[in-house]
């Protein structure tokens, strides 16, 4: 059985997770080959909740299997899609099946996803997503009714360090620390000077917070520029792009592991943060190349 | 009772032909309201004039339709006929049976001829009075600007009685007077001593306009001196703001500096009474970016015309354009070339660089086909002309439009040269186009000109309330003063209570937009009214 | 009403210029109707609609030159309205009656001579079409 | 004010498809205003329908009236007679004024030629942006004024979404400034960002409870 992530947290030097997409439809089997070809590899295992507002196979029920088969999840939850009700109730599932890991997310617009027309709901906003997280963690809901049974769970939630204008962001990053977390995920990380400063800025609001720096896997130049254009957050600098361009045919996502091992092993050596959150969208088989690569 | 309405057929001395005017006549005495017809062939002359104003009193007509030539041409005439019979002249129309249909088709034209008349018996049944009203200017004039067309603009408004506040930004009055003078031969402190002696001037310096508000003939304008503010008025307001330049070596990615200088600064070392080292060989280079080059160009050829006789330098001149279009610039050309300056001509923008202190200039020579590669020891940098700094602010305040260069008002082929979109507001000089000296005169006269037919008479004749407001329709939703091009209409508080739109006579130029835009249909334009204009549509093909 | 052109034609502009091709004798069909406006920013949608409702079989209205309207935005507020007539019309079905809005100068009768072939092309090619 | 715009013609010929005599009704308060539903697109829209109905030769007849607040019972009255000549009524008011018309005239179909859609104000001529959501629990004392209940795509309280795009603009619209970037921009002037460091809990999204009503204290 997968240690628990909370103590891998407070006891491992580099903490690794990485994170698995849920599939269109009711076909798991792919997802499981996924599952059991990393559950070992890494310390936790992300599912996404309907990631980029396209609806998929639940985050909950991913989770589930990880936990069947021998793996630590980390549950995704966002605001968008569930008021207040729903998302205590899913939650208080989870924790009776041994889901014991949360990531609490704003979600993306509906507008981004394949159901346009849907209602919105962002009951709550992430921030007030992690405080219900404590409040369940204290034997109470929401309301302030005793639960029957109460719930332990361990708490994060995400950051763009890349973020321009930043302001804001820290304003916001800030108040989620102020609500305490165990861990942060971030956003892609690309260029290493710009995350040691925010690095050293979190530092100096809190010490206790593992911070796990994400890593994207870039597939190609191609997909690079349109992330720089298109995908908020993240900014790949130019001399990567160049890297992947000029990686000869058929090679660039090689060259994608390659520069991903080195961002990895980087920010191990040079002891930036507590540990990546490796996201190869679409692509999990190539997370232990990945990790093959940063030399873990 | 039915009005009454009085229709005059005319064939224009027998230039209609393709008329059967006497069964016109028949169909057009069937028409609803007419009462009587009258066929003539001279009726804008004095006799067809007099014999109408009599039928017009003898038959108690009220209201006429005159099928004839263009409006463009007589409608003014026949005004005034409605007018002598002590009819409203408003209650009048034509029908344009000349230039759009006789003479605009081939073969027999009388039932169209008639559908226009009954489109005009149409239109005019609908008609409602509209009086005319006088209303009183204020006398005094704004002009803001302290060059050569603000100072000479000045002087001729005192000249022809009009009293004028000529209010500068700057301590001192002459603008860039004193960079031409030697061109010109004008004698800068004269003309200052001039308008500071003229009673009818007074001067304010160091002095901002920081608001306008009202209408021609009536402007209140908030000016500013230091800390103080203070209001006045003005029947008319001029700006000649002038023009600055911008030296833009960013086009070659160079920087101003000991070899690559701007015209000011060789003007200067001109001046000077002796330099360090007088420079070889120097290159000019202009007209880079576009073709508004007039006055770039006269600064370009008096200085390399200067170098020449000063110092005996070499000068070439890479341009893309010599424009000579202005008053002597083709002999002073002429003049500069007989000197020996070089000129070369260049489609793509030379390449620039420096070289052992020197600067390198390589252009393609379109006049050669070569490619040339000189080097001079010094470069004076192309000089664009650009809007005035508080151009943009002013036409914020003013609610005037700027062109697509930031200049006010060179576009606009009906308020060519000087006039605006709101009456009473004129802009002459460099603040509206890139203008040489003469061509700055003319709008100094263009200006006093319609300054004076402006506030000379003391008052105005307007027409009263032909575009009003309903106060009780109008919903405040300030859509007719957003879209008013000439700034005429403004809030009004009506008993205290409701805030509603009212449209300025004086200001309101009769276009008609805000009667089209108003979403509550509460602008009436009287003669082009939503019901005027269906009436002459109803009219059409009926027959 | 079924076959004529109604025009809305700006005093600064389209009007003279049909009064110039009147004096330059340059004929053209008789289905045109003129209604002299002040501006062609006085015309809107439902001058036009009227206009088609009454069985005009086009509306053209014609202001001055881009740029050089005698009331700065008329031109470009009718072409606006034009545009917008024409949706109007499309979404009830009437897509056979074609609308234009065009710019002239006072002195381009031949302009004006053009403009209104090119119409009755249109009525002639979207009759044909039905 | 409220903000609406009109429904698709198709929807409005299907609705008014059995009848052959209409009044079509504008209001003269907040969708003249915005350009939807006064006098002047009354006129449009009647115009529009006898000229689809004629080249369907099936012609409909059109009455046109606009009251100054179709809201307002009193004032709406004032169409009786002409509600009592036709067989029903295509209403340009928002859906507030179609309910009041409905409740006056219950014998007659009412029909709705527009979507209500926010309340808001112009941004420029011919514009309008929304403002307000009518939420029953206003924020703008603590976000400088702005409120991101509407004016951030997600409604979020404490801080802007992850999506914000480069140079603070929002994830669904780059032309869009991201709300709270403008909060933040706004308060940091004033000095007061300590109100964007507070945590704010989650909102009553209750306290306005539906159907809304609102008994005022004076008489």
């Amino acid at each position: 059985m997968a240690r628990p992530f909370r103590e891998t947290l407070k006891t491992k030097d580099f903490i690794v997770t990485a994170e698995a997409g849920p599939v269109k439809g009711s076909n798991v089997t792919k997802m499981i080959e996924h599952i059991d070809l990393l559950k070992d590899k890494v310390d936790g295992l992300n599912v996404t909740d309907n990631q980029s507002s396209v609806m998929r196979y639940p985050s909950l029920g991913t989770c589930l299997l990880i936990k069947e088969h021998g793996g630590e999840p980390i549950l995704q939850i966002t605001c968008r899609d569930r008021n207040r009700l729903a998302i205590q109730a899913d939650l208080l599932f989870a924790y009776s099946r041994g889901i014991n890991n949360v990531l609490c997310l704003t979600g993306d617009s509906i507008d981004v996803g394949d159901h346009r027309e849907a209602k919105p709901v962002f009951d709550l906003d992430s921030v007030q997503l992690i405080h219900l997280l404590h409040t369940l963690n204290s034997g109470k809901d929401m309301a302030g009714n005793e639960l029957d049974g109460g719930v332990d769970f361990c708490i994060g939630a995400c950051a763009t360090p890349s973020a321009d204008p930043i302001e804001p962001q820290l304003i916001k990053f800030e108040k989620k620390l102020d609500a305490k977390l165990d861990f942060i995920q971030t956003q892609a990380v690309y260029d290493l000077d710009e995350f040691k400063r925010f690095m050293e800025h979190s530092r100096k609001m809190n010490q206790k917070t593992k911070i796990l720096a994400g890593i994207v896997l870039l597939v190609g130049a191609k997909m690079a520029t349109y992330m720089n254009e298109n995908v908020p957050g993240i900014f790949v600098p130019q001399y990567l792009i160049d890297e992947l361009a000029q990686a000869p045919k058929g090679t660039a996502l090689s060259k994608g592991i390659e520069i991903a091992g080195r961002l990895i092993s980087q920010v191990k050596e040079e002891k930036i943060c507590d540990g990546v959150h490796i996201m190869a969208i679409g692509r999990e088989e190539k997370v232990p190349e990945i990790l093959e690569a940063a030399g873990l | 009772m039915e009005t009454k309405i009085g229709v005059f057929i005319c064939n224009c001395g027998g230039s209609i032909k393709n008329i059967n005017f006497d069964a016109a006549r028949e169909k057009v005495a069937k028409i609803p309201s007419v009462t009587c017809v009258n066929l003539s062939s001279n009726l804008c002359l004095g006799e067809g004039k007099e014999k109408m104003l009599s039928y017009i009193k003898e038959e108690n007509i009220e209201r006429v339709v005159v099928a004839a030539c263009s409006p463009e041409l007589k409608e003014h005439i026949f005004r005034q006929v409605l007018e002598g019979a002590g009819l409203n002249g408003h209650f009048f129309s034509m029908a344009n049976i000349r230039e759009q249909c006789s003479w605009a088709h081939e073969g027999d034209v009388t039932v169209k001829a008639v559908e226009l008349i009954k489109m005009a018996v149409n239109r005019i049944r609908l008609l409602q009075p509209v009086e005319k009203k006088e209303l009183s200017v204020n006398k005094e004039v704004l002009v803001v600007g302290g060059g050569f067309p603000a100072i000479s603009s000045a002087l001729q408004f005192s000249r022809i009685g009009l009293r004028t506040t000529l209010l500068e930004k700057k301590p001192n009055l002459g603008g860039k007077l004193r960079e031409i003078e030697g061109f010109y031969s004008l004698e800068t402190s004269s003309m200052i001593g001039a308008v500071e002696e003229d009673e009818n001037i007074e001067i304010l310096t160091s002095t901002e306009v920081v608001g306008v508000e009202g209408k021609i003939g009536d402007f209140t304008v908030r000016i500013r001196k230091g800390a103080e503010e203070i209001l006045r008025n003005f029947g008319a307001i001029v700006f000649a703001t002038g023009y600055e330049t911008e030296v833009s070596p960013q086009d070659f990615q160079l920087k101003l500096g000991i070899n690559i200088i701007s015209q000011e600064r060789l003007a200067q070392m001109l001046q000077a009474s002796s330099v360090e080292r007088k420079p070889e060989s120097v290159g000019f280079i202009y007209d880079v970016s576009d073709e508004n080059s007039r006055l770039p160009t006269l600064a370009t050829l008096n200085n390399a015309l200067t170098l020449k006789e000063r110092w005996g330098s070499e000068v070439y001149v890479f341009c893309k354009n010599v424009k000579v279009d202005s008053e002597g610039v083709e002999k002073l050309y002429r003049e500069v070339r007989e000197h020996g300056v070089m000129f070369l001509k260049f489609d793509e923008k030379p390449r620039i660089s420096a070289e052992d202190g020197r600067v390198k200039i390589e252009a393609k020579d379109i006049l050669l086909g070569e490619d040339v590669t000189l080097t001079c020891d010094l470069l004076v940098a192309e000089e664009k002309l650009v809007p005035a700094e508080e151009t943009e602010a002013l036409s914020t305040l003013l609610n005037i439009r700027t062109d697509s260069r930031g200049f006010y008002q060179d576009e606009n082929v009906h308020l060519y040269p000087v006039s605006s979109e709101r009456g009473g507001i004129f802009f002459i000089g460099g603040c509206r186009s890139d203008l040489d000296f003469q061509r700055a005169l003319v709008d100094v006269s263009s200006v006093v000109m319609g300054v004076y037919k402006l506030l000379s008479p003391g008052k105005i004749l307007v027409e009263a309330e032909r575009v009003k407001v309903d106060r009780q329709k109008c919903r405040t939703c300030l859509t007719c003063i957003r879209v008013c091009p000439h700034s005429a209409i403004q809030l009004v508080r009506v008993d205290n209570e409701k805030e509603v739109a009212e449209i300025s006579d004086l200001a309101c130029d009769g276009c008609g937009i805000c009667a089209a835009i108003c979403p509550a249909k509460a602008i009436n334009f009287e003669g082009y009214s939503d019901e005027q204009i269906v009436a002459q549509i109803e009219a059409i093909g009926a027959s | 009403m079924n076959k004529e052109i109604v025009a809305f034609c700006c005093e600064h502009s389209a009007y003279p210029a049909a009064d110039l091709a009147g004096k330059q004798r340059l004929c053209y069909p008789q289905n045109l109707r003129i209604i002299r406006v002040p501006c062609a920013g006085r015309i809107d949608a439902i001058h036009i609609l009227k206009a088609f409702e009454k069985g005009a079989a086009a509306v053209l209205v014609l202001g001055c030159e881009d740029g050089a309207c005698h009331h700065i935005t008329g031109n470009t507020r009718a072409k606006e309205r034009v545009k917008y007539s024409e949706m109007l019309l499309k979404e009830v079905g009437i897509d056979n009656r074609p609308v234009g809005m065009f710019n002239l100068a006072p002195n381009e009768p031949h302009k004006f001579i053009r403009v209104l072939n090119e119409m009755n092309k249109r009525i002639k090619e979207s009759r044909e079409a039905k | 004010m409220i903000i609406a715009e009109r429904k698709p013609m198709e929807e409005i010929k299907q609705m008014i498809a059995p009848y052959n005599k209409l009044l079509v009704a504008g209001c003269g308060t907040c969708v003249t205003v915005c350009w939807v539903g006064g006098e002047k697109e009354v006129g449009i829209l009647a115009s529009q329908l006898r000229l689809a109905r004629s080249a369907e030769g099936n012609e409909i007849s059109t009455l046109e009236a606009t009251v100054e607040r179709q809201c307002e019972k009193e004032m709406t009255a004032e169409l009786k007679d002409k509600v009592a000549e036709v067989e029903a009524v295509l209403s340009l008011a928002c859906g507030s004024g179609v309910q009041t018309m409905a409740e006056l005239f219950e014998d007659k179909p009412i029909f709705p030629a527009v979507n209500t859609t926010f309340i808001g104000m112009p941004e420029k001529e011919g514009l309008w942006v929304e403002m307000c959501g009518a939420c029953g629990d206003c924020f703008l004392d603590r976000t400088g004024g702005i409120c991101p209940m509407v004016r951030c795509a997600k409604g979020l309280l404490n801080g802007p979404c992850g999506g914000t795009r480069k140079g603070g603009k929002c994830e669904i619209d780059p032309e869009k400034d991201c709300a709270w970037e403008i909060i933040y921009r706004w308060l940091e002037k004033q000095g007061r960002l300590d109100l964007m460091r507070k945590y704010y809990e989650p909102k009553n999204y209750r306290a306005v409870k539906r159907p809304g009503k609102v008994q005022a204290m004076q008489a």
